[in-house]
């Protein structure tokens, strides 16, 4: 009967292991392979540390079931006498000292590629300036064939919540806060920034392929948090002037001289078209 | 407490493992330690704030930071931290008196340094430096201006029509004159009453329409139609009592400078007044104070330098420091 | 117990055992200042607040399982209650309560739970104990400190009632500006977050008296023979404990106050200027929102290790005595509890690194970070070495120790992802980082708190615990456990973001809702379960088989007292010889235990050997 | 057109019903089915049951009887009851934690806001493509507004909800208000005799009250229910007819700087006053914002409070035009429309017939919109 408690501690990592197999079998993964190149790099990351991770969560159970085992068989009068033994304490503690080290070493042109701007890769390009705000993502284009500026501009172009991107280059968003804290999260494309009062944080990502995107907020936000849920949309590049002119029509519209669109009618403008 | 302390005042032998010096002073230096802490959030987030802000008011003109009392006042702790060393020498001799007096000049002292520092304080409330209501530019000074006018007006009118009616009942009652029965309303006041509506409505309906600002010329000097404005306000000695305007002085990131400001000075004066309770608890023995005493004034002694090593980091920080 | 005649003393305590009709009901079971007695105040409470804090965290479960749907239970009651709550919305838990359960959760499971009941409960308990004082060094602060408890519950428990009944801080624990700044940013941002702020205060106060007391205690208290590396490694994770607590907890208790002045005063910090929330004036200042989290976090992470290192050093202790093996590598432990300390202080930049702080800090935290993972990991190895040739028998008190390793392994392995910067710009606030903190704080430290309960409860009543019940309890416990928080780690990888009312309106988690509903099942399990604790604990105060002395035959200091303890806790003063991990000592025959006070050979073990200690022997003080 | 009648809403008439969610769960959705062929005159049917299972509908005409639907091929037939019950879940799961479950804007989370969710009960809705005259919002109008959101409110845009749900929305939103309506207005007939005044003053016993206000209700509530859901449908219907909609005479006007200046000119004037609210410089702070108006609705009424208040009680501050953010939405025509045909519910009238003149209102847009960057450029 004693046995049955070393099983039960072995079977549960077994368990464990066996749902991180079925896992992307079952959709329990990441929502779709990344959809950037520096999400790609983060995956590979994940990967490399999940292998990692997962050597040494079997070892150390393996280790420890094992230890276990034995001992509910011991069935000497005293168990082990000992304190200790320096050269292992040496050995473990300088081979986990290397693995993280190197884990760490090796990630950091991952993360400088990200969040510094220097770093960024060449011709990213600035396309819209989004401002969140309790719940929702408004979101200023400039006026097709105009630069992005800082201040608001009389011929800028406004939507919410749907945010239009060329895809195949990278492109950056001025990530601003209107009220309290949020934070931009792609997750197909891996990318999450915080959108911090009072800062504004240039963003770049880029899209490999065209596609709607889901982007929500990660960080908490007040009591519709969940409620604010945008798309990214990745199209060709004349399918990205096409919106902005549509935007642009949409926008001027009096009434009068041009056909009216609806808000639901920009949102599915060009899906047809970069597909 | 006594326990453990007997076990070291006497001769027995020791019965514990540890450190030669008694819970109480182990405990004391412990208690500091997490008071330095507390203190260097404090000044971390005073440097921070400072570094990250790209504007920070430093010209005492603005600020009315008196360098030479918080000066005065560095000498002041100084002294008074020597006078309870001196105070604990004296206990140690067994010298009582001597360390009663020691210790009722550390209290003056400390008396004087909240006296000093009451007197910079009066002096930031009397500029209404104060955080949360400091504009930091020249429409929020100028609303600040029209809000003032706007309280003074309200407040005389108080003074001039008595019960509990809101403002707008009380001015047309202002108009229609008083009820039956009641007193007549002092004519002098009545006049200054409109003269400062006038200005009011005036100054109200031309910062609204934009038609005044608050800076003119190359030297960005004060609109002397303001400060004529508040002048004959201040000037005239029937609305002077109920008039409480400030000169409009907008200072960017003056709402942080103060909040810093009065956040360390107003936990380090708080710590003072603890400091004097423990002062005021010796004191308080008189004749009585004996040898019982000597760790207590040596722990007081204790926290008392600790606070004046806090003045003596706040002091270059908060008042002579440029960060440039 | 100034003297160095057994006898005298003996019969001193003699007396002071039979002395306990002289002191009142009140004083003896409430305001108490024996050190017992406060450890079993704090443990009742902290019991009490574990039902609290996991009946909001089903609430929350239930939401995320079947969302918008009435609440089973908690709506009838209501309705027959005519309270406002939930009727108006049809039993619904509406998005803004929601933010409040897990906010209030949270805090009551830090603040009221994990850290009270390791420092307040076994803290207080075991120190004198098993260091061989009479108390601790000052026993009136020590019952402050159990009391500065109370007005902290009371002001959580107003921040719930202030602003209607259902109007409670929902800001999350972590209480980021702007949202805990501006009285309008949020529903329970008003006078609910006041309250909360003021009920943080009183919790840092009272931890700031126990660290203190406690320091000083282990400094200057030890019994005659007790040395620094003789100390139990419990002594020395509260110790290292009191360290982190006495230290960081004092700028979290600034960073409050600099909030409450911010939210009452107009004082001006955290908040920058020209923010317009819920369509108010524009914010009027120069403040900087990310002031907050450094300074949150300065305390908060070194909080997440005061909130583990009691459960491994209590761990290390029942370990070693369940498996009668001395513990593998005691100085190794210490040093690596020392470093994750020191390392604690320098890491807390890795809840930031999405916050859009300076990309340099991001890399120097990850390094530090990195690095902290490895005194963990030589804990790990060193309990697997402790178990490594022993004779283990399965009682509750190895089933939770084995438990405890086995999650810490997890929860440890899963901090590794987010200590890399690049992958934590994914994980940054998903439900991975929630598998990892709940595997930490719940399976690693409350599996190690069950233990601890079961291990010392003959020592605080004089009785043992069932046996029957306990193991069953952990079964369920544990099935519980990981059914709840293993698939979180899936639910993270997908993307799954924290603190979502109903993330099923955003169509790439849309098939998640069955995990979930698979998940709020097993909390339910899980808590029920605790049921069974609670009624074990309270059944064998009254009903237990009696226990000696020594019921584990274990070697520390605690074991040579009565159990329960009198007054003064020894009846002899116990003089130390050895270190606590002696079992299976080949220098004893017949047994396996030789206890710290046993003299075997005078001439070889003298009372104050200062050859490895560090402070002054016991001859020199004088 | 079609419409949703809220006939069924008579069984709770009762006081409390305002408040009481639960009852708005029963399938007791007023089911109506419409047929229209082409331009011709539109029927009404009832429906008696449907089965959802075969798709199998019955209906009944006005009078009750059993009626066959007479319907060509290519015939648009609506069926509202499905719709609604859709619309209802949406609603539950979207709109109900700040709107309420009844529509009276008072869900659990609309305590804690500054500017209050809308209450659907009076019908009326702020931003309507609609004229003056016409009280109701257009289902147009009400689609524009959930897609769009209220940007400067907590009102969040749902634009990526799929059409068809916020079409569902919209219809259960319509229906709310249509039953907000019918209360009040059964309300107002039946306190004319038995409101609780009334009948404390009455000094008959309570159950000759009770079997006189008994035959009452047999006697005409009846025709009153009918006459009162004609009058909703008239309303409602009126508000989804293409004329009705706001469409300016010509097109807008180049937004040259003679045309701001002459905006400006009119903005600031005598001849329409915006200034008197919205400021000289269109901060909002204009005289009146400080003055004590009559209260919405109540000629010659002051409040006692100064401020400009709407109809549902609240103090309404006029839109500060420097900000950018127009809540109504940012295209001229939206602006054109509000200038047009005032914001319903609020001190902002309709400046239709006023500035009547060629292209006036164009020039008053033109002005407005060129407010937050004349500032940006002229500020400090």
């Amino acid at each position: 009967m004693n046995k049955f408690w070393p099983i039960f501690f072995m079977f549960w990592p077994i368990l464990a292991i066996v749902s991180f197999v079925i896992a992307p079998g079952m959709d329990w993964w990441f929502p779709g392979p990344a959809m950037s190149p520096l999400g790609e790099q983060i995956d590979n990351l994940f990967y490399l540390i999940l292998v990692i991770v997962a050597v040494t969560f079997v070892g150390t159970h393996v280790a420890l079931g094992y230890v276990l085992w034995r001992g509910v068989d011991n069935k000497d009068q005293k168990a082990w006498f000992s304190h200790g033994s320096h050269n292992l304490e040496i050995l473990w503690s300088i081979a986990p000292a290397g693995i993280l080290m190197f884990i760490s070493l090796y990630q950091l042109d991952v993360w400088m590629e990200f969040r510094v701007k220097t770093h960024f890769p060449e011709g990213t390009t600035p396309v819209a300036e989004v401002t969140a705000r309790q719940f929702e993502w408004r979101i200023r284009y400039p006026a097709p064939g105009k630069k992005l500026m800082t201040t608001p501009q009389s011929d800028d172009l406004y939507t919410v919540n749907d945010l239009h991107v060329p895809f195949g280059r990278p492109v950056s968003i001025r990530l601003r806060s209107m009220d309290v804290q949020h934070a931009f999260f792609l997750p197909e494309l891996r990318v999450k920034q915080d959108a911090v009062p009072g800062a504004v944080i240039p963003v770049w990502f880029e899209a490999s392929k065209p596609g709607e995107y889901d982007l929500t907020c990660a960080e908490l936000c007040g009591w519709g948090h969940y409620k604010m849920r945008g798309r990214v949309f990745a199209e060709n590049e004349s399918g990205f002037e096409q919106y902005l002119e549509t935007l642009q029509a949409e926008q001027n519209f009096d009434g009068v001289t041009q056909p009216e669109h609806t808000g639901a009618q920009i949102a599915e403008y060009g899906i047809e078209d970069s597909q | 407490m006594s326990h453990s302390e007997n076990s070291h005042g006497s001769s027995a032998p020791p019965l514990k493992m540890g450190l030669a010096i008694p819970d109480s002073k182990l405990c004391m230096w412990l208690f500091l330690g997490t008071e330095i802490m507390f203190f260097t959030a404090f000044i971390g987030s005073y440097i921070v704030l400072r570094l990250g802000s790209p504007g920070w008011p430093s010209d005492p003109k603005d600020t009315h930071i008196l360098v030479l009392a918080g000066g005065i006042n560095t000498f002041v702790l100084i002294l008074s931290s020597y006078l309870v060393v001196l105070s604990h020498e004296a206990m140690i001799e067994k010298n009582f008196r001597k360390a009663w007096n020691f210790m009722a000049g550390t209290m003056v002292l400390a008396f004087l340094f909240l006296g000093i520092k009451s007197v910079e304080y009066y002096g930031k409330f009397d500029h209404d430096i104060v955080p949360g209501h400091i504009a930091e530019n020249d429409e929020q000074a100028l609303a600040k201006l029209v809000r003032e006018f706007d309280s003074s007006r309200v407040a005389l009118l108080n003074a001039i029509v008595p019960g509990d009616d809101d403002a707008n009942k009380k001015a047309s009652k202002l108009a229609t004159g008083p009820g039956e029965g009641e007193a007549a309303f002092d004519p002098g006041m009545v006049a200054a009453y409109q003269k400062l509506d006038t200005s009011s409505g005036e100054l109200r309906d031309a910062v609204r329409a934009e038609k005044i600002s608050l800076h003119v010329g190359v030297d960005h000097e004060i609109n002397p139609e303001i400060l004529s404005r508040l002048e004959a306000m201040r000037s005239d000695e029937q609305i002077e009592p109920y008039f409480h305007a400030h000169d409009p002085h907008p200072m960017v990131y003056g709402n942080v400078f103060a909040s810093t400001y009065f956040l360390m000075t107003g936990f380090h004066a708080i710590h003072v007044v603890v400091g004097m309770i423990l002062f005021g608890i010796v004191l308080l023995q008189g004749s009585k104070l004996d040898e019982t005493w000597i760790d207590f004034i040596e722990n007081s002694g204790l926290y008392w330098h600790f606070v004046d090593l806090v003045w003596i980091f706040l002091f270059p920080l908060l008042y002579i420091v440029d960060f440039g | 117990m100034s003297t160095l005649n057994p006898a005298a003393d003996a019969s001193a305590h003699a007396h002071d055992v039979h002395g306990h009709h002289e002191i009142g009901f009140v004083s003896k079971y409430i305001f108490s200042t024996d050190h017992k007695m406060i450890g079993i105040q704090f443990l009742f409470t902290t019991l009490l607040m574990l039902i609290v804090g996991g009946s909001l965290a089903l609430g929350v479960r239930f939401q995320l399982a079947w969302p918008w749907r009435a609440m089973p239970v908690v709506s009838q009651v209501a309705e027959l209650a005519g309270g406002p709550t939930f009727v108006a919305e049809g039993g619904q838990i509406s998005p803004e309560f929601y933010t409040m359960l897990f906010t209030m959760h949270a805090s009551v499971m830090i603040f009221l739970v994990i850290i009270p009941i390791l420092a307040g409960a076994f803290g207080n308990f075991l120190i004198p104990l098993m260091i061989g004082a009479d108390d601790m060094a000052f026993p009136v602060l020590n019952m402050l400190s159990y009391w500065f408890m109370w007005p902290a519950i009371v002001c959580f428990g107003l921040s719930f009632t202030v602003g209607g009944l259902n109007a409670a801080p929902a800001q999350g624990w972590t209480s980021y500006p702007v949202l805990s700044a501006i009285v309008d940013s949020a529903p329970g941002a008003g006078d609910a977050q006041t309250w909360w702020l003021m009920g943080l205060t009183f919790v840092g106060v009272s931890s700031m008296m126990g660290s203190v007391n406690y320091m000083t205690t282990i400094i200057n208290m030890r019994a005659p023979g007790m040395t620094l590396f003789r100390m139990p490694l419990t002594i020395w994770s509260m110790f290292i404990t009191a360290i982190l607590q006495a230290f960081a907890l004092p700028v979290l208790t600034a960073a409050g106050f600099m909030l409450l002045t911010e939210r009452t005063l107009g004082f001006n910090f955290f908040v920058p200027g020209g923010l317009i929330v819920n369509n108010g004036d524009p914010t009027v200042g120069g403040g900087q929102p990310l002031l907050w989290q450094h300074l949150f976090w300065f305390y908060s992470h070194p909080a997440v290790y005061i909130m583990l290192l009691p459960a491994m050093g209590m761990v290390s202790d029942m370990l070693a005595c369940v498996v009668r093996k001395p513990i593998f590598g005691y100085k190794p432990m210490v040093y690596s509890m020392a470093a994750i300390a020191g390392l604690g202080f320098i890491v807390w930049g890795h809840h930031m690194f999405t916050s859009g702080m300076n990309p340099a800090l991001g890399m120097t935290f990850m390094i530090s970070t990195m690095m902290i993972a490895l005194p963990s990991a030589v804990k790990v190895f060193n309990w697997i070495g402790t178990i490594w040739g022993g004779k283990v028998t399965f009682n509750t008190v190895t089933l939770n120790c084995v438990a405890f390793v086995s999650m810490f392994i997890v929860g440890g392995l899963s901090g590794i992802f987010m200590a890399a910067v690049p992958v934590d710009i994914y994980f940054h606030d998903t439900y991975f980082i929630v598998a990892h903190f709940h595997y930490v704080l719940f399976g690693a430290t409350l599996f190690g708190c069950f233990g601890a309960i079961q291990f010392w409860f003959p020592k605080m009543w004089g009785r043992m615990m069932s046996e029957r019940l306990g193991r069953l309890h952990f079964f369920l416990t544990f099935i519980g456990f990981n059914g709840t928080f293993f698939p979180m780690h899936l639910l993270g990888i997908a993307g799954f973001p924290r603190r979502y009312a109903d993330p099923y309106i955003h169509p790439y988690m849309e098939h998640l809702m069955p995990m979930n509903q698979f998940i709020t099942i097993c909390a339910v399990i899980m808590g029920v379960a605790q049921f069974l604790l609670i009624g074990n604990f309270v059944l064998s105060i009254f009903y237990g088989k009696k226990a000696g002395r020594n019921p584990w035959n274990a070697n520390g200091l605690e074991w040579t007292a009565p159990s329960p303890p009198g007054h003064g806790n020894f009846d002899i003063l116990p003089v130390v010889y050895r270190g606590p991990y002696e079992y299976s000592s080949p220098l004893v025959d017949g047994r396996d235990y030789l206890m710290q006070t046993e003299r075997l050979n005078p001439a070889a073990e003298a009372v104050d050997n200062p050859a490895d200690d560090a402070t002054t022997d016991p001859g020199s003080d004088s | 057109m079609f419409v949703s009648s809220p006939s069924s809403v008579t069984e709770s008439n009762d006081e409390s019903s305002g408040e009481d969610g639960a009852d708005a769960s029963d399938a007791r959705t007023s089911e109506l089915a419409d047929t229209s062929s082409g331009e011709g005159e539109s029927e009404s049917y009832r429906v008696a049951s449907y089965d959802p299972a075969s798709r199998l509908l019955s209906v009944v005409n006005e009078n009750g009887v059993p009626a066959q639907l007479s319907v060509a091929k290519g015939d648009n037939v609506q069926i509202l009851g499905p719709a609604l019950q859709e619309g209802r879940n949406l609603y539950l799961r979207h709109c109900m934690h700040c709107h309420g479950v009844s529509g009276d804007g008072a869900g659990p989370t609309a305590q804690y806001f500054k500017v209050k969710p809308r209450d659907y009960r009076q019908g009326v809705v702020k931003f309507t493509s609609t004229k003056a005259n016409v009280p109701r919002p257009s289902r147009d109008d009400l689609f524009r507004i959930v897609k769009l959101g209220v940007p400067g409110t907590y009102m969040p845009s749902f634009m990526l909800l799929p059409d068809e749900e916020v079409h569902a929305i919209v219809e259960y939103v319509r229906w709310l208000a249509m039953r907000g309506e019918m209360e009040r207005k059964l309300n107002a007939w039946l306190s004319l005799d038995y409101s609780k005044e009334a009948v404390a003053d009455m000094e008959e016993p309570a159950e000759e009250i009770e079997s006189a206000f008994a035959e009452a209700w047999a006697d005409e509530a009846s025709d009153n229910i009918t006459q009162f859901s004609e009058e909703l449908q008239m309303d409602w219907q009126e508000a989804d007819k293409e004329e009705n909609v706001v469409v300016p005479p010509t097109e807008r006007v180049p937004p040259s700087p003679e045309s701001i200046e002459r905006g400006r000119k009119l903005f600031q004037g005598n001849k329409a006053k915006c200034a008197s609210c919205h400021g000289l410089t269109g901060k909002g702070n204009g005289p009146s914002t400080e003055s004590f108006n009559d209260l919405p609705g109540q000629p010659g009424v002051k409040s006692d409070k100064a401020g400009l208040f709407d109809i549902w009680g609240n103090i309404v501050k006029p839109r500060n035009l420097t900000a950018g953010v127009f809540r109504g939405g940012r295209r001229p025509i939206d602006i054109y429309r509000r200038i047009h045909s005032g914001i319903k519910g609020t001190p902002m009238q309709a400046f239709g017939s006023t500035l009547n003149k060629e292209g006036e209102i164009w020039d008053v847009v033109n002005y407005v919109l060129s407010i937050p960057f004349e500032n940006k450029q002229g500020g400090h």
